[in-house]
């Protein structure tokens, strides 16, 4: 049986100066050379540390589109600074669950981000990347954060940790719906597999014409639009939830961490902007799926990522300005809709487009 | 050897007559256990039939299994009666009722006896009656209004019966009579089955379904079944144990006879009537036992309801014989267990009413898990040994049609929903407010000491012992069949043309 | 063949007084005509016996005397006695509808014996039409009547036609059984009138 | 019986069943291939162990080694009735022999014992509500175990033998059908779960550990055995409908399981949820069995057999934390306990990794099984059948609603109960249990952590039951990715390298505040708007944390619920309002109590026409059969 298992060969390549490090068993190889592995780091770190710019741009984007002056882009840079510096203030009720909670919501957020590829085609955990993996992971977030909140025995938390697990509950299918098709469109399993393949069926058909690969772009539309639904619904954004407000009867997120304090609502803000950054990669690849394959393209393609974020930022933007805040109980039908169009789409794919 | 098994019971007769009632259990017990030695040692020798008392009187595989039936209960009934006698005699009956109780209840065993080991189908007729009237004054032993009308029940429907079977005799009487000449060769079984295809076939079918018609009133077929409850309910425990455990099969016996003739002389209809009134009355049994208020009733449908599995195991053939000779012996264990337990709850409270028992588990527990253990073994389960019967039967069942294997499946279930919701809200139920007030006036208001506790401790601990020690040997039966018995049973089966599969 | 028609007349009386019992509600009136209803069938069962030379049938004959014409009548009227009824009150049918549905009753049953008797009964089918129309009605009787001396009537007159369908169709049945199901029968009434007083007193109480 | 020496009983039994369920496991290490018969007069009990029963075996005698080790302490509350831990010593054994039995009488017979000495734990307590789930729970079980029943006598009139030698390959679908009926009675599945929610919760802690950890895997065991050794493989649709069925089930019992207030009757609903997803499996597997994809196949059944352990292990260890909660605080309603974690911090801990096990967090082994399913599904999905895609598009929209609807159950059950503020004195004077209690529940918790993050060596102990029952092998590798139609690698779940990334990420968050953030801590009461913080009743209660989602799925409950105020009162200052919610299963409503009524009032007409108290109507009854008899003659004769 043993023999079965991992075998690492470290070698040296040729002249190339560095070390491949080779993960192979029986019939299977994913290539982890330094490289990969360096460029993965620094996509993580890039990713990291933008999201709360690109959380501030959408912050200040609409405050500009009210008319107000708009904070600093960098402001939640500061916050989270600022909140570092704070002292923790702990309930009389709260257990071990209020120490752990924030740090457990904020890793699984990283570890969807290890996992996500951004603008290379490998990610530092890209070998188990598996879909299904990164939306449980995102219901372990959310299962912790409402322990958090239920933790310290205020009537705020139980109320943000039932509309949140409503929320959840309504959008988590629609989410595993979203990637199941992207993983029977592609025949691929692995996230960072289906954007390479739908990168590279795209640059086949339109930059050479070889239509080797089935390409759609009925598909992906139909899922950008689920997801773009479901995004909103999980990132607490304008017609489900409003991330500004603290008016308990029309919080959902905020209910949930309105106990935390210090550097705990600090890594829940910070996780917060990591949430929105996963969904919105996610959206920018399935509208433009160009990740650099190689070393050389990755300004190229860090630019393109950022020009789509962007995008994304000023759409969602958009529909934060244009929409009301709705009923509670309209939510399911807005998510349903999200989830037929992922069902049709995944029908389309499994017959072929 | 074969006499004893009738000279015991006669003496035991006659000894109930002159000796008092306590000594009378003494010889009670040795004497239904010399019986008992007496049939082991018969079934332990038996290899091919033998005829005694000048040929009106023989034992072949078929009775053997019967007889063996009747004395393993008789010997368990007597264990309990010893009991019995003392805790009613201590709860303030008289002896005399007591000595009746021993007189009647021997007169029973020995026309039963007589009845089963006949040769001839007259006496076999004139036992079969007998055992009706033995047993009328024993269902009327409380003397309440209800007892005399489930004896008069009891006497004018199975004497209107029996008298159809006598019509039935008269019929084969007249066939055999072509070849035998009229004397009482004629009517000896054994003749008629050696002459077997010379007999005319139209009469012999006419006497079978006389006979299934009159006999069946006493087996409690269907809709002949109506004294069956009543007379089970009313009759004292051990009594009804009998009743329940091997009257019923001797009766059967009268039309597994006249089936044999049929099937020696080659007519195959008969098979259809044993099935359908043996469907039927597992159909009936199914849907009146959830209507039932009367815990004693409940356990008389059962019997009904096991009777019919019986016939139609025999009606079937084949490998369900196996599993309706099993049936015989396994039923009247598992039942005799239950009547006795029963018995045990109704000596202390003498109430019948199941709504009126409740929370057995607390007042009688051996006593309350004996009857839902014995309810689980009635109803065909593991560990207990009429599973073995049963799962026999309906593989046969199941080879004839798979629907109709079905449908028999789901009356069972049917009957043990019945019978398990009953005997469950007896065993921990909780009363309603109600009539927990009620039975509570009633017990303090009550003058006996020994009544006010109402609890197992007022039970002569051989009323626990004997259907415990039942329930035991049918488990053991399960798993270990003794060989002779099986052997018997083997032969029996192979006369009905079963053939064994193992 | 003087013989045989004596017997039929007999058998025709078994026949009339059993539609006699059923257009009669007095139960004493019934006792009486079971006892005279035996007679016949003892008398009948005497004709065989002079006929065959059988001394089966002349034990029967005599048994059949002793218990139904004479014990069994005897206990019953005892009984009725104590019981003090004299009439049958409840019924489910009129007694005109029930002597017509003994008539019906007795077409049946030739119908029936025409269908069934094929081979060499002693008399012939008239015997077997009797003996079915009887065992009919004695059902009808005991289905129909509530007293329960009008059951057991009832029941002795299914008995009767037993006997009677014994009688013709073969030589009588082996003594030892006939003395058995007679001594049987006695012992039933006896237990039957036992319940009837019992019930009586119950009743009473 | 000396009260003094109670407590015998319960060491006596508990360390024979650790003893016998130990000396098994050592058995099935010996030899595997071990058979033996023990010969009697009628019938033979022959036993066998294969790949299939070594692994029930291992399975069960684990999994009641730890509920035994459990029961030693926990069980002193019933040391007035010792019958608990003989009856709960032979539940166990008959188990463990059911599963070894190779012979249709000896498996009945072990498989009935079962259900008696189960039934007898459910009706321990003696109460009306154990009596009527025990009624219930032995009825539907009797049902069962007669079309199990009929399943074995169909075969056996197909293969004139008893023995399960020539049962191979014999089922045909009819003989499946009867018997995946039966055995789903037995696992709770969706129409015919009636009886587990009451049944489960009525027993004590131990019993229900062991009934809904390792009894209703018995039914799988049946299932597995005869769709995958004597089924003779045919009928795909059989595949589909147990995808179907179990599809539904799993969704409706974690719906039902989010509307209770009782801790047991949440879990025992979560295990109809799981029993549900675990027949999913089945079914896929049997349905690529049939269709020929082979790799489909080893990987649901690699779900299904992960998924029993997996399922065993929390169940089991969160029963056992009921048990222990009900024990200390006497109450098992959900809306009187909480901050339970304050006074039970050792069992939170272990409670919340049971909990997160079971809803498929994933680290954890849970997550694990669901994930081959998920990819099982995919891949039936991708093989293009016409009739399987649907439905597996199908089982897959209801497995991931069920997965998200999991999540919302338990953290209801694990907030409402251990965290924030006692409700009633019940909660706050709990202690923390007994060691050996902790020690019963600590084990499987390992287990489940352990067999999350480093599945490799259960997987290839799996292979050996998944090679047995269905000729191929998943490969147990770290690295290796699962294929499922053609060779190509499809996806990879390493759960090592995740909990490897996640302790990374962990200590570089932590290290990065210890660093960059103030260390101070402060202890403050909680706000609650200027009102009285004392106050526990300002808190969601766990009715109002489902209800909202209840709301939306409402269509699968029938709930009642009012309102009562008391009256005359001023309109705006009430004292007191009554606020009553009753959640019925549309099943019971709609399908088991019509049945029921249908059938008491088809008895009543029979018994009023049958049993009539007349005694002319009897005579008349009598007189008629033989008329009837007498005109079937005629005809017969002709």
């Amino acid at each position: 049986m043993i023999s079965s298992w991992t075998k690492i060969s470290l070698k040296r390549v040729g002249t190339k100066n560095y070390t491949e490090i080779r993960v192979h068993i029986n019939d299977m190889t994913y290539n982890y050379n330094i490289q990969h592995l360096i460029i993965g780091i620094v996509q993580f770190f890039v990713i990291v540390l933008l999201s709360p710019l690109f959380a501030g741009f959408i912050h200040k984007l609409k405050q500009r589109a009210r008319g107000q002056k708009g904070i600093n882009i960098f402001q939640f840079y500061i916050n989270f600074n600022k909140l570092l510096k704070k002292e923790v203030v702990l309930s009389k009720d709260a257990t071990f669950i209020s120490n752990i909670a924030p740090y457990i919501v904020f890793v699984s957020y990283l570890v969807i981000l290890l996992m996500l590829p951004a603008f290379y085609r490998y990610s530092l955990l890209g070998i188990s990347s598996d879909v299904i993996l990164i939306a449980y992971t995102l219901a372990l977030s959310t299962f912790f954060m409402t322990l958090y909140a239920m933790d310290q025995g205020s009537a705020f938390g139980g109320l943000g940790a039932s509309r949140e697990w409503f929320l959840t509950v309504l959008s988590e299918p629609s989410l595993i719906f979203i990637f199941i098709s992207l993983a029977i469109y592609t025949k691929q399993g692995r996230i960072t597999d289906i954007f390479y393949f739908i990168q590279k069926g795209a640059s086949n058909a339109f930059l050479y014409g070889v239509h080797s690969y089935a390409v759609s772009i009925a598909i992906p539309f139909l899922l950008f639009i689920s997801l773009f639904i479901v995004s909103i619904s999980e990132n607490a954004r304008i017609p489900i939830d409003n991330p500004e407000t603290h008016l308990e009867l029309t919080m959902f997120h905020e209910a949930n961490i309105l106990e935390a304090s210090g550097k705990h609502l600090g890594i829940y803000e910070y996780g917060s902007y990591l949430k929105l950054t996963v969904f919105l990669t996610v959206m920018s690849l399935i509208l433009f799926p160009y990740m650099a394959v190689n070393i050389y393209q990755i300004p190229m393609a860090l630019i393109v990522y950022i020009l789509k974020m962007i995008i994304l930022c000023i759409l969602i933007a958009g529909v934060e300005i244009v929409n009301p805040k709705m009923r509670v109980f309209r939510v399911p039908n807005v998510l349903s809709v999200s989830f037929i169009l992922s069902l049709i789409a995944m029908i389309l794919s499994i017959r072929g487009f | 050897m074969y006499e004893l098994v009738l000279i015991l019971p006669a003496a035991a007769l006659i000894f109930s007559i002159f000796i008092d009632v306590l000594w009378m259990s003494y010889v009670q017990l040795i004497i239904s256990t010399l019986v008992f030695l007496t049939v082991a040692a018969i079934s332990l020798f038996f290899h091919s039939i033998t005829v005694f008392f000048g040929g009106l009187f023989f034992v072949d595989y078929i009775n053997l299994v019967i007889l063996i039936t009747v004395s393993v209960l008789e010997l368990f009934v007597a264990f309990y009666s010893f009991g019995y006698v003392r805790t009613e005699i201590k709860h303030g009956l008289s002896k005399r009722k007591f000595k009746f109780y021993y007189f009647w209840k021997n007169l029973f065993i020995f026309s039963m006896m007589v009845s089963i080991m006949s040769n001839n189908l007259g006496i076999y007729w004139t036992g079969l009656e007998a055992t009706t009237l033995a047993t009328a004054l024993l269902v009327s032993f409380n003397r309440t209004k209800e007892s005399f009308e489930a004896t008069w029940r009891y006497v004018i429907m199975c004497s209107a019966g029996i008298a159809i079977g006598l019509f039935a005799i008269v019929i084969l009487y007249f066939t055999t009579s072509q070849v035998y000449g009229e004397s009482l060769k004629s009517l000896s079984f054994i003749n008629i089955m050696r002459a077997g295809s010379e007999l005319d076939k139209n009469f012999l079918m006419l006497a079978f379904i006389l006979a299934l018609v009159g006999f069946g009133t006493k087996v409690g077929f269907a809709p002949m079944h109506n004294w069956l409850p009543d007379a089970h309910s009313q009759a004292p425990s051990p009594v009804s144990a009998l009743l329940s455990g091997v009257l019923l099969n001797t009766a059967l016996l009268g039309i597994l006879r006249f089936y044999q003739i049929n099937v020696s002389a080659g007519i195959y209809y008969p098979r259809y009537f044993l099935i359908g009134f043996g469907f039927f009355t597992i159909l009936v049994s199914a849907f009146s036992i959830i209507k039932q208020t009367d815990y004693k009733r409940l356990f008389a449908f059962s019997s009904m309801e096991n009777m019919g599995l019986i016939a139609l195991g025999f009606g079937i053939g084949g490998i369900a014989v196996i599993g309706s000779l099993f049936q015989i012996l396994f039923h009247a264990l598992n039942k005799g267990a239950l009547f006795l337990s029963s018995g045990n709850v109704l000596a202390v409270t003498h109430e019948r009413k199941i709504e009126k028992i409740r929370n057995l588990s607390k007042n009688f527990p051996i006593t309350g898990l004996m009857l839902l253990f014995g309810v689980m073994g009635i109803s065909g389960m593991p560990p207990f040994a009429m599973f073995l019967g049963e799962i026999y039967i309906m593989f046969g069942v199941f080879k004839t049609n798979i629907w109709f294997g079905f449908l028999v499946f789901l009356l069972l279930i049917f009957i043990f929903a019945g019978l398990f919701s009953k005997i469950l809200k007896m065993y921990i139920g909780v009363k309603d407010d109600e009539n927990g007030r009620q039975n509570e006036n009633r017990a303090n208001s009550g003058t006996d000491k020994d009544n006010q506790d109402r609890g197992e401790i007022g039970v002569h601990p051989f009323m626990l012992y004997a259907p415990l020690i039942l329930l035991l040997i049918s488990s053991i039966l399960l798993f270990y069949i003794p060989s002779p018995f099986l052997h018997i049973v083997k032969s029996a089966s192979a006369e009905f043309g079963g053939k064994i599969i193992f | 063949m003087i013989m045989e028609k004596i017997a039929e007349l007999f058998i025709i009386l078994i026949l009339v007084s059993v539609v006699l019992n059923v257009s009669s509600p007095f139960i004493k009136f019934a006792i009486k005509l079971y006892s005279f209803q035996s007679l016949m069938l003892a008398f009948y069962i005497l004709m065989g016996a002079v006929h065959f030379n059988s001394i089966n049938l002349y034990g029967s004959f005599v048994i059949t005397v002793i218990f139904k014409v004479i014990l069994i009548p005897y206990f019953l009227f005892k009984t009725l006695k104590k019981v003090k009824i004299d009439k049958e009150i409840d019924m489910y049918i009129g007694i005109p509808e029930a002597v017509v549905f003994a008539g019906s009753l007795t077409l049946l049953s030739n119908l029936i014996a025409q269908k069934i008797v094929t081979v060499g009964i002693t008399f012939g089918a008239f015997v077997f039409t009797i003996s079915l129309a009887t065992f009919l009605i004695g059902a009808m009787l005991m289905i129909t009547r509530k007293t329960l001396f009008s059951q057991i009537i009832g029941f002795l007159t299914i008995d009767n036609a037993i006997f009677l369908a014994a009688n013709s169709i073969t030589h009588g049945m082996p003594l030892l059984v006939e003395l058995g199901v007679l001594f049987d029968l006695f012992v039933s009434i006896l237990i039957l009138s036992i319940l009837i007083l019992n019930l009586r007193r119950n009743a009473a109480a | 019986m000396n009260p003094k020496y109670n407590g015998i009983y319960r060491y006596f039994f508990g360390c024979l069943s650790i003893l016998i369920s130990a000396l098994f496991i050592g058995l099935s290490f010996y030899d595997s291939k071990q058979e033996f018969i023990i010969k009697s007069s009628f019938i033979n009990f022959s036993f066998r162990f294969d790949a299939l029963s070594l692994f029930f075996v291992i399975f069960i005698s684990s999994l009641s080694i730890f509920i035994s080790i459990f029961s030693i302490k926990y069980g002193d509350i019933y040391d007035k009735k010792p019958s608990l831990f003989f009856y709960s010593f032979f539940f166990i054994m008959s188990m463990i022999i059911l599963v070894i039995s190779n012979d249709m009488l000896t498996f009945l017979i072990f498989w009935e014992l079962m259900s008696i000495f189960s039934f007898l734990l459910v009706i321990y307590e003696g109460s009306e509500e154990s009596r009527r789930a025990g009624f219930l729970y032995f009825l539907m079980t009797h049902i069962g175990t007669i079309l199990i029943t009929t399943s074995f006598i169909m075969l056996y009139l197909k293969t004139s033998s008893l023995s399960f030698d020539y049962y191979k390959g014999a089922a045909g679908i009819m003989i499946l059908a009867a018997a995946i009926t039966g055995f789903s009675i037995k696992a709770g599945i969706m129409p015919f779960h009636t009886w587990l929610p009451y049944a489960h919760p009525v027993a004590p802690a131990n019993i229900s550990a062991i009934m809904s950890g390792i009894m209703v895997n018995m039914a799988i065991y049946g299932i597995l055995k005869f769709l995958f050794v004597f089924g003779s493989g045919s009928g795909p649709f059989l595949g589909i409908i147990l995808l179907v069925i179990g599809a539904l089930s799993a969704l409706l019992g974690i719906m039902y399981a989010m509307a209770q207030k009782d801790i047991k009757k949440l879990l025992a609903f979560s295990t109809i949820e799981n029993m549900g997803i675990i027949f999913m499996g089945i079914g896929v597997s049997y349905w690529a069995k049939v269709e020929n994809f082979k790799s489909i196949e080893y990987l649901a059944m690699l779900a299904v057999l992960l998924h029993v352990v997996n399922h065993g292990l929390s169940k089991s260890s969160l029963f056992m934390g009921s048990g222990l909660i009900d024990k200390y605080t006497h109450t098992r309603n959900m809306e009187k306990l909480g901050g339970l974690s304050k006074k039970m911090g050792q069992l939170s801990v272990l409670f919340l990794i049971g909990v997160m096990s079971i809803s498929a967090m994933p680290p954890l082994n849970g997550f694990l099984s669901e994930w081959y399913l998920y990819i099982s599904l995919i891949g039936s999905v991708l093989t293009n059948n016409l009739y399987m895609v649907y439905f597996s598009v199908i089982a897959i929209a209801l497995l991931s609603l069920t997965g998200a609807a999991a999540g919302a159950a338990f953290t209801k059950l694990f907030g409402i109960t251990f965290l924030g503020k006692p409700r009633t004195e019940n909660a706050e004077n709990a202690v923390e249990p007994h060691v050996i209690e902790r020690i019963g529940i600590a084990i499987p918790v390992f287990l489940c952590i352990f067999i999350g993050i480093y599945p490799y060596r259960i997987i290839s102990a799996l292979n050996a039951v998944i090679f047995y029952l269905t000729g191929g092998t998943v490969s147990s590798n770290p690295f290796s990715a699962v294929r499922i139609i053609n060779a190509r690698p499809f996806s990879l779940y390493a759960p090592a390298l995740i909990a490897i990334a996640f302790a990374a990420a962990s200590s570089a968050v932590f290290l990065y505040l210890k660093i960059f953030s103030s260390g101070k801590k402060r202890i403050f009461e909680t706000w609650a708007c200027g009102l009285d913080e004392k106050n526990s009743k300002a808190q969601y209660s766990g009715g109002g944390f489902s209800s909202s989602i209840m709301k939306v799925f409402s269509s699968f409950y029938s709930s009642v619920s009012e309102i009562n105020f008391e009256k005359d009162v001023k309109k705006y200052f009430r004292t007191k309002s009554v606020y009553t919610e009753e959640i019925n299963d549309i099943f019971e409503k709609y399908i088991y109590i019509p049945a029921e009524k249908l059938y008491l009032k088809l008895s009543e007409i029979f018994n009023k026409a049958a049993n009539s108290e007349n005694i002319n109507v009897s005579l008349g009854y009598l007189f008629l059969s033989l008329i009837v008899c007498f005109i079937i003659y005629i005809f017969i004769i002709r």
